[in-house]
């Protein structure tokens, strides 16, 4: 009976959770339960993941009304597999955020932050699971009120206007996304997502599903932060609270591309996306202005924080370039450096949290020498850093060599030149870590203080081993990204 | 021209939605700004709920008396975009007040000199 | 305001059947307009009035902030938990029809049972942020 | 009547007269509502747009002061931006079906059923409540989280925190 129930469960306890966080007001116990939540949700997501691999998808019909007439869940191979990751960051992030949060937010905020993250993480399951285009709508409400309320909560001042700034611009997305999904509904008459594949080709009002699909693109890239569309993700990253930066940066735009992914290849289909519109083509120059500027402008950051939320935005534009490839092992890439992207990154923000606590700081200044002082929390950033940049056995590696397959099936070879091109820049932003926490003595600004606290640490170091075991063991990450790939492919009517 | 007069509910919308966006994007006013992006929101509902209307239809409740209903799902949908939006709104106003008491200023250029004129300091 | 006599027994009059109209409004939502939102709305437009009227400590101690932040989560977890009992009752998350072994009284329950965990919800909300709003004094 | 409030929205400067039109807007577009046979939406417009955010406006506006700065002084952009998306939809809209046309996807697809069966299925005549609590009941499960998330947030971010330094 559970198991018939998991799509259900896989999003309604974390979201229980939160409103019994609140209830109860404490904050050891408002932990706990979000741990509990977290790691249930990533048990549920696993169970799903190996129920679909052996069964096919799985469909729940919410409140037991049929589709189209209610609500229904959906879990395929491209949703599970991005289920298992925003589920495993969450469940990582959870423990790890007892002493951040601790040393970073006064004490009556504890509860609430902890309640927060149920929410964002319900939401984000929720737009990932839903299979209808509306209720994708409110859970990606759910998601972006609560990061709105994450981000605000950093201690900076500057946070606060980050977080309006997101706030106004992924409103504006949200809106367009509605305008997008409010068009398909008057050409069609469903809001069900397999039911809009299906009745879309017989569509008499074609300009408006052409009107509706720019829309969706539009608003969704918002979200994701695809270039030009980008300019809220710096500030928010860089000001947000350590363990919410590294829970946004690995899961909250790999949703928005999995929104995107879903809209492309399951709704409209490849055949109006990628045939008949210059789609592709304007997603692979915007990926590429993105990879290229925002790694350059990420080389010039003083901050730490500031300098991987500008990678951030260039490894979406790799993601978006597998997108825009649209071939099997494009499609491949993309899902498979959503993943990899996710965890390295996520590892990198956790890190990064730990020398925030320790140090004060993220300030390339105060990072001079600090091997010496955190010497474990230093390798796991180079060790990360190192997946950023794809050097072979991280799981970066994995992600860019499918790329340059991609872009040789393609036919477009000067991509792959440019893929392992970009990947040089990369090397100097992590080069200047390196260099700061190796090469130089510790100036008067470093911190003196120790090593990040033992359960942080050994949270990041789960998920450095993670990106370097990813970058060995691939039956796991390729083989659902590709089955994910097909799916599109050939869902596609 | 029986294109404008079939549709021009869509048109009113569309000028509507326009006039809101553009609030948001050009005004430094940050209050101001959420008041354009409540606008811009509402332009929304019409372009949902206006089509569902049929002429000599009825508000969708049934009853004995009446045949033709005017389309009910848009109005749920609506329903929850409201609720959507003034929970932003709230949202938003609470990160304005927060700023106001951060910057003493809630318009975004002067927000931003104060902050690189913090940074100068650095 | 507080001095003003019309306004105290004005609002005392009014705020009565404010209340009585956000009930009305509550559970006739099956038969005309309305539903568990706007009922929120309206009762917690009541309070306001009050708070208004009397000042906000009088309204706090009306309506304390404890109280309104658990109507803020309880109601919520009303509606889940609704959605469980149709899980343990054995049909699907939010699955009315087994509420009660006639299915249309059972989907009665459910909607009846929901509506009141959103009103509880709204209003708990609405007045929250009103409070928070209003506590705050005027900043610099 | 509409677009004149909104277009006395954009040239007012005073941020209080632009609170009170945009709860005359609120209303407007209640009414509009109302002659679409929208009830249910409409008097949550009215109660929210009008009632709700007013108040909440009002209330920032007390905390914040309420003179709005000279106008950008480059307003092409935006207005750049905003005739962009006028084409767009104007050009998707044109092809959808006319005003009130009873053969149009949205009235013979799934909505069907509401009207027809809403009242033997859930015993409810207020077919917008039987979708609203029921066929999408889980939509507006959502809907309560989101007002819930709110909540929370500006609890978060206004409680009066007995902290020891102000942090900046």
């Amino acid at each position: 009976m559970t198991l018939e129930h998991l799509p259900a469960l896989q999003v309604m306890v974390p979201l229980a959770a939160a409103p019994l966080i609140v209830l109860l007001r404490h904050a050891g116990f408002a932990w706990a339960l979000a741990v509990a939540a977290s790691l249930f949700a990533f048990g549920a997501s696993l169970a799903l993941a190996l129920e679909v691999s052996r069964a096919g998808a799985i469909s729940y019909a919410m409140g037991n009304w049929p589709p189209p007439w209610g609500i229904e869940y959906r879990v395929d191979a491209l949703s599970a597999f991005v289920l298992v990751l925003v589920s495993a960051v969450g469940a990582l992030v959870a423990p790890y955020a007892r002493r951040s949060v601790a040393a970073e937010l006064p004490r009556e905020q504890h509860y609430l932050y902890y309640a927060v993250h149920c929410l964002c993480l319900a939401g984000l399951l929720g737009m990932t699971i839903t299979g209808d285009a509306f209720n994708l709508f409110v859970f990606m409400e759910i998601a972006s009120l609560s990061m709105y309320v994450l981000i605000a909560l950093g201690r900076d001042r500057r946070a606060l206007l980050a977080s309006y700034q997101y706030l106004i611009l992924g409103t504006i997305g949200a809106t367009f996304y509605v305008i997008g999904v409010g068009l398909l509904y008057l050409a069609t008459g469903t809001l069900n997502i397999a039911d809009l594949a299906a009745r879309l080709p017989e569509a008499q009002a074609t300009r408006a599903v052409l009107a509706a699909l720019a829309f969706i693109t539009v608003g969704v890239s918002l979200k994701l932060a695809l270039f030009p569309l980008h300019l809220w993700l710096p500030n928010a990253y860089a000001y947000a609270p350590s363990a919410a930066t590294a829970f946004l940066a690995a899961t909250a735009t790999k949703v928005s591309v999995y929104v995107l992914l879903r809209f492309y290849f399951t709704v409209f289909g490849a055949p109006l996306v990628v045939d008949a519109l210059p789609v592709p083509q304007i997603l692979t120059g915007l990926s590429i202005i993105a990879i290229v500027s925002a790694s350059l402008v990420a080389v010039w950051q003083a901050d730490l924080k500031r300098l991987l939320a500008y990678s951030s935005v260039a490894q979406i534009g790799y993601i978006t370039l597998g997108i825009g490839m649209a071939t099997r092992d494009g499609l491949t890439a993309a899902v498979v450096h959503l993943f990899n992207h996710g965890i390295t990154k996520g590892a990198l923000f956790l890190l990064v949290g730990g020398i925030a606590l320790r140090a004060g700081s993220v300030d390339f200044g105060r990072l001079r020498g600090l091997a010496r002082t955190m010497p474990l929390t230093c390798l796991g950033v180079t060790l990360a850093g190192l997946s950023l940049i794809g050097v072979p056995g991280t799981a970066g590696f994995i992600s860019k060599w499918y790329l340059v397959l991609g872009a040789i099936e393609a036919g477009q070879a000067w991509l792959a030149a440019l893929v392992v091109l970009t990947s040089l820049i990369a090397v100097a932003y992590v080069w200047r870590f390196v260099e700061a926490a190796y090469l130089s003595e510790p100036g008067s600004g470093t911190a003196v203080a120790g090593e990040a606290p033992l359960a942080m640490l050994a949270v990041s170091w789960v998920m450095v081993a993670a990106c370097v075991w990813f970058g060995f063991d691939t039956s796991f990450t390729v083989q659902g990204a590709r089955r994910a790939a097909e799916l599109m492919l050939g869902a596609a009517p | 021209m029986p294109a404008f007069a079939s549709h021009y509910t869509y048109w009113i919308t569309v000028l509507l939605m326009a006039a809101g966006l553009y609030i948001v994007v050009a005004r430094g006013n940050l209050v101001k700004k959420l008041i354009g992006l409540s606008i811009f929101q509402t332009s929304v509902y019409l372009l949902y709920i206006a089509p569902g209307k049929l002429i000599g239809g009825t508000a969708p409740i049934l009853s004995e008396a009446f045949k033709v209903y005017s389309n009910p799902l848009p109005h749920v949908l609506i329903l929850t975009a409201i609720v959507v939006g003034i929970a932003t709104l709230a949202l938003g106003l609470a990160i304005v007040v927060r700023i106001r008491e951060a910057y003493g200023s809630i318009e975004e250029d002067e927000i931003v000199a104060a902050d690189r004129d913090a940074g100068d300091r650095e | 305001m507080k001095r003003e006599p019309v306004l105290r027994v004005v609002g005392k009059l009014l705020i009565p059947y404010m209340l009585m109209f956000a009930l009305y409004v509550q559970f006739h939502g099956d038969f005309g307009p309305g539903g568990g939102f706007q009922a929120g709305v309206i009762t917690a437009a009541a309070v306001i009035f009050y708070a208004l009227i009397f000042g906000l400590p009088a309204a706090r101690r009306l309506v304390p902030e404890a109280l309104v932040e658990t109507m803020v989560a309880a109601g919520a977890f009303l509606y889940m938990a609704v959605g469980f009992a149709g899980l343990v009752l054995g049909g699907n998350y939010l699955d009315y029809f087994v509420l009660d072994p006639d299915p249309v009284a059972g989907q009665h329950r459910g909607i009846f049972w929901v509506e009141i965990g959103v009103l509880v919800t709204v209003s708990g909300v609405m007045l929250k942020i009103f409070y928070m709003f209003a506590g705050r004094g005027r900043a610099v | 009547m509409m677009v004149v409030t909104v277009v006395a929205i954009v040239l007012q400067r005073n941020l209080f007269s632009v609170v009170v039109l945009a709860g005359v807007y609120s209303f407007l577009m209640a009414t509009v509502l109302v002659a679409l046979d929208a009830v249910d939406v409409a008097m949550t417009e009215a109660s929210v747009g009008a009632g709700i955010s007013t108040v909440l406006l009002l209330g920032a506006l007390y905390l914040c002061g309420g003179e709005e700065a000279k106008p950008l002084s480059r307003p092409w952009l935006p207005l750049a931006v905003a005739l962009v998306i006028v084409g767009a939809l104007v050009y998707g809209t044109l092809g959808l079906p006319a005003f009130s046309d009873p053969q149009a996807p949205i009235h013979t697809h799934v909505v069907p059923r509401y009207l027809g069966q809403a009242l033997a299925e859930t015993g409810v005549p207020n077919v917008v409540t039987a979708v609203l609590a029921s066929y999408r009941g889980y939509d507006t499960l959502g809907e309560t989280v989101v007002v819930f998330t709110a909540g929370i947030g500006v609890i978060a971010l206004l409680r009066r925190l007995r902290r020891k330094g102000e942090p900046r």
